[in-house]
């Protein structure tokens, strides 16, 4: 039997297979080039992005949990001026999907993102973390109010012409309606999910183990979380679906495809495996080969539910 | 790199502290002192994270075979103090384990004139006594060894075989003298302290005094620090540390996997 | 140092500890009787009980997910008929508050489960399921939303003079919104977190694992989300508080105590060591002990944060 | 009951296929062949949930030491199939863990002079091994085991030192008659039925084709069936099963764990 097609298209991104980095667990690339063949993967996704650069919150910024962990990093970034300037020349080596996730703290600085990242040739595509307080709405999540969301991602889809990926939060009642808003607001695609809220405590000086308090929470973990929802958007909405949460191996992958995702990140297993997504390529190609199934696209959505 | 290992030997050297071999490519004798290496030490997600360990040691041995070739390998110092260190505790001979590395920046060992001042406590003596197996035959070397009790002091026949005099210190006087080692240091370089500089590598209040004392004394003194670390490799921004020009509104992070683990004590916000 | 004092009282109900079971991983208390001395325990609470008996969903009804489980037993119980003839004379031969969990598909079924409830003398207190999260049409409606839940909590304030603890579901944006609108409705208590909303596939068979498609979300793997709701919700109401979520030890109950909970339920553990409460109070009592703290009660809400 | 058990022996008896004896407490002398316990192969949260086996055999040893009290012991038969058996392969001598047992009902032996009959593939073969050690002396006793290929062929030996006669059947022919051991069945049946018990344990399939033969000759059959179990001890409701009076309008559901594993064929629902 020849090679099976592995490849996917998302929002007129071409991908050779449908495995990307997700956001803030691969650096920008460069700092895991020695351990991954960047060429092999389907897409890099940049850490988050903004206007300014961003220091970040204070120590410790991490935690274990079981089958998990907790991180409270404060979107560390470089901001977009050192992003072009240090960071995308070595991205423009990589023959491979660049998506840069950016995020703002108004629907303003989303949209300045969003022109100024409509600029570079080398962005494959925008993804839009909308799990961020909104200062002008007294912090709450652009992600957590189907209204606010809507008109986030319009201001967004306004500014750019490239493929628009809207990052929901899984902090929500309804994620479906989430999903509604952002498809309405003519989002190209959407990626779920991002960390869930969690918290750890040390108990033996009685403080939170972060400094921030609470923490996004990923990792193999929340893997059943991401898969309820990624079915339940996918059966939703019209637009492709990408599912990230607690992915470790190429069935874990598949099981989203199943789900109706069009493709996957992988963000936690980064750490514990540096090569990990190459190797669910690997596996994920020997499945289709051992399964006779020639065309990787033909898993998307198969479930039967 | 990434390599899968195996355990060549895994014993206590003191209660609560073992030390562990294990086999290794020949690229791991290009490590430095002062790097590290992360350790999965269970197929598995529990526990999740790879754990970090400062290099001990790094050798080769006579394969079992005549005609096969050399075996490289690379020893750990480590303390059971948790589920990681627990079950890496409970590994057996020819177990397998998955080791990254090495990792960090090491020590910059610095003109060999200088004589070398090595302070450390517990397992922090690991990176030291690598780094003392490099500088012994080219410099002066002295190493202070601080701890609790005498349990806590590791490696001082290791350091004295080397031809290293060790001074040490507990808190309870039960191995050298009572007090704080750094307190023997700076009697040290009361005698005299210029041509000298200071590594140091154990718990943050004695770095962060030998860092005082470097600096009353004005002698270059370098720091390994630790931080709970993800991926070891600079990019989950999870292990920093503050910089000296660090303040509330102008926040200056370092990462502690990628710049470090080994700093200029002035680069550091203490406190 | 004399013996620490380990009792709490929530809402009137006098309890010798904070360690409690959970609704449905208990069975009506019988079911362990021969592993524990439920004489030990805080509190026992029952199988979530209805009007009428309930079969629960078609099997497989569990599934194993990493550090967790998901579970669409589908409120599978006895009804309050069989449950007073038939259970309850075991129970009322031991000596430790009985907490009667119960659920209704409207308003009225909940008020009349209270009014029925509120005639039992061995029924210690109340606790409403409110979040049903694998049951179609179940519960869920109350409680993902605040005038729903609100409304609901006040038929069965209004239908009982026993304390009544409503049992919040975490699969919503804003836990202490939902917490709010409880206490306004003159709860008690509450109790945090029931399962979180997860899903597993079965790549093999292409289809979910579980009959029910989803399942509830329960186990060591949950703990963080919990112990942040519990900080949350203790941190902004003035009724007290129940942590649940993920707990296998006493440093998890006491980390559940630290955020803010005064009494703890232990759920899923006990499927993996039957005795665990017991467990967890004798270890619990050891810490305080080792630590000399003479009143447990000394540790809820200590958390500087 | 729950208690601790240590690892006496662990052994493959097949591809594929082990046999584990475990260190238990004199209580389960007591246990029923049908029974089951449940096994937490490691501590900690991966995996989570015990792993329930089927009692295959139960014994004493003489201790090691004169004075020590006799040492009882369980055996479980086990198909590595995922990871939890995959960690329960890899146990050795002297290792722990944890087992709770014996749950669940087992089965009833019935009428002594009736001729027993026992159906059964893979690991099914394992409570049956233990039913027949009780029956062979009582009761006239055959065993039918079927498998795709021979290596799925378990205990044909051990029941042939119970006197007990085997006919077997695999898919493929490998070993014994080529086909389903139901057929086989069904042709000694058909010589004669009357005063006969048929006690199976397997695939599905393969029980629920037993039942038929046994309806069809109007003679009792007890099946054992499987579930994915929590609890063990009918507290989770799990790990139900449809009995025979189940329809979608009135739900008809059994606890394998506490009304079973094992079932008259004729309480549960085949389809
Ligand atoms: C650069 C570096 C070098 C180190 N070198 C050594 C060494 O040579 N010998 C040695 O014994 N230990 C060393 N440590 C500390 C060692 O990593 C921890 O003791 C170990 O991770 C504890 O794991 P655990 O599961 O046993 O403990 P647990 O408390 O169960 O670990 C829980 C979590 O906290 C993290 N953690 C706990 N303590 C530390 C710590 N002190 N530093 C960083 N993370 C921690 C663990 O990695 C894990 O993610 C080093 C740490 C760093 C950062
Ligand atoms: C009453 C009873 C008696 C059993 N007796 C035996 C026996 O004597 N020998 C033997 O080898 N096996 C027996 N099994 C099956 C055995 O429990 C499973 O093979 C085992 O749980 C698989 O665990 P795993 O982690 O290796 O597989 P995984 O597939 O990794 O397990 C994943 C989850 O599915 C569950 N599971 C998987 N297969 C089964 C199954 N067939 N039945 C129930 N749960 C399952 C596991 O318990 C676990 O929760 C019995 C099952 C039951 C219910
Ligand atoms: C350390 C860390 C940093 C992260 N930073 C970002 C970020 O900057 N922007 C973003 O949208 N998601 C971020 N995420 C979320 C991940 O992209 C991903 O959605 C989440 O971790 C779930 O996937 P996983 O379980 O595979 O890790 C981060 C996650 C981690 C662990
Ligand atoms: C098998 C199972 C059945 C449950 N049944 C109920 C129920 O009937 N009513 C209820 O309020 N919660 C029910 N729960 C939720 C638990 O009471 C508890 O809130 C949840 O499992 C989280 O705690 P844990 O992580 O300690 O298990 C059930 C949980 C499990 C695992
Ligand atoms: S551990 Fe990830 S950046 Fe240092
Ligand atoms: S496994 Fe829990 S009721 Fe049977």
């Amino acid at each position: 039997m020849k090679k099976p097609d592995l490849s996917v298209e998302i929002a007129g991104i071409k991908m050779r297979n449908p495995v990307m980095t997700a956001s803030g667990t691969f650096g920008y690339g460069e700092e895991y080039s020695s351990y991954v063949d960047l060429e092999r993967l389907g897409g890099i996704v940049t850490k988050g992005l903004s206007l300014r650069p961003k220091a970040g919150n204070p120590m410790p910024r991490i935690v274990e949990t079981p089958g998990g962990m907790l991180n409270a990093i404060g979107l560390q970034n470089v901001g977009i001026d050192a992003f072009i300037e240090k960071k995308l020349p070595f991205l423009r080596t990589v023959n491979t999907p660049v998506i840069v996730n950016f995020f703002g703290n108004t629907e303003d600085e989303y949209a300045e993102m969003a022109e100024r990242l409509d600029k570079i040739p080398e962005v494959s595509g925008l993804e839009m973390n909308i799990s961020c307080p909104n200062v002008k709405q007294g912090g709450i999540a652009f992600g957590s109010r189907p209204d606010a969301a809507y008109s986030v991602v319009k201001a967004v889809r306004e500014s750019t012409i490239k493929p628009v990926i809207v990052k929901l939060s899984p902090n929500v009642s309804d994620i479906v309606e989430m999903a509604h808003a952002c498809a309405d607001a003519d989002a190209d695609a959407l990626s779920l999910i991002n960390t869930l809220t969690g918290m750890a405590i040390d108990l033996k000086n009685r403080k939170p183990v972060l400094a921030n308090v609470t923490g996004g929470f990923s990792g193999p973990a929340i893997k059943p979380i991401a898969l309820r929802m990624v079915w339940q958007v996918a059966s939703a909405v019209d637009i492709p679906v990408i599912g990230i949460g607690g992915i470790t191996k190429a069935t874990d992958a598949l099981e989203f495809l199943l789900a109706g995702a069009t493709a996957v990140q992988v963000g936690t297993a980064n750490f514990i495996t540096p090569g990990v997504t190459e190797n669910i390529v690997r596996d994920m190609e020997r499945y289709l080969v051992e399964n006779r199934i020639a065309d990787v696209k033909d898993l998307i959505g198969a479930l039967q539910a | 790199m990434q390599f899968k290992s195996m355990v060549v030997l895994n014993e206590q050297i003191s209660p609560g502290y073992c030390r562990i071999r294990l086999t290794a490519p020949r690229e791991i004798m290009h490590a430095k002192p002062g790097q590290f290496v992360m350790v999965r030490v269970f197929e598995g997600i529990d526990p999740l994270l790879r754990r970090p360990f400062g290099i001990y040691d790094l050798g080769s041995f006579e394969p079992e075979y005549p005609e096969a070739p050399k075996q490289h390998y690379i020893e750990i110092l480590y303390k059971v103090v948790g589920r990681g260190t627990g079950i890496l505790h409970s590994l057996h001979r020819n177990d397998y384990l998955d080791v990254l590395g090495p990792l960090g920046n090491g020590f910059d060992p610095g003109n060999s004139n200088d004589e070398k001042i090595l302070v450390g406590g517990g397992f922090g003596l690991a990176p030291l006594y690598f780094l003392a197996k490099q500088l012994a035959s080219k410099s002066k070397v002295k190493v202070f060894i601080g701890g609790r009790k005498k349990e806590d002091i590791l490696c001082v026949t290791e350091f004295e075989r080397l031809g290293i005099e060790a001074y040490v210190a507990t808190d309870d006087g039960t191995l050298g003298s009572m007090g704080l080692v750094t307190e023997v240091l700076e009697k040290y370089l009361a005698e005299g302290a210029n041509h000298r500089t200071i590594f140091a590598c154990g718990p943050v209040p004695m770095l962060k005094s030998a860092a005082a004392i470097a600096e009353r004394y004005g002698i270059p003194c370098q720091v390994s620090l630790e931080a709970n670390m993800a991926c070891g490799v600079g990019a989950c921004l999870g292990c920093v540390t503050r910089g000296s020009r660090h303040s509330d509104e102008n926040p200056d992070y370092r990462c502690v996997c990628k710049d470090g683990p080994v700093f200029a004590a002035t680069e550091i916000l203490w406190d």
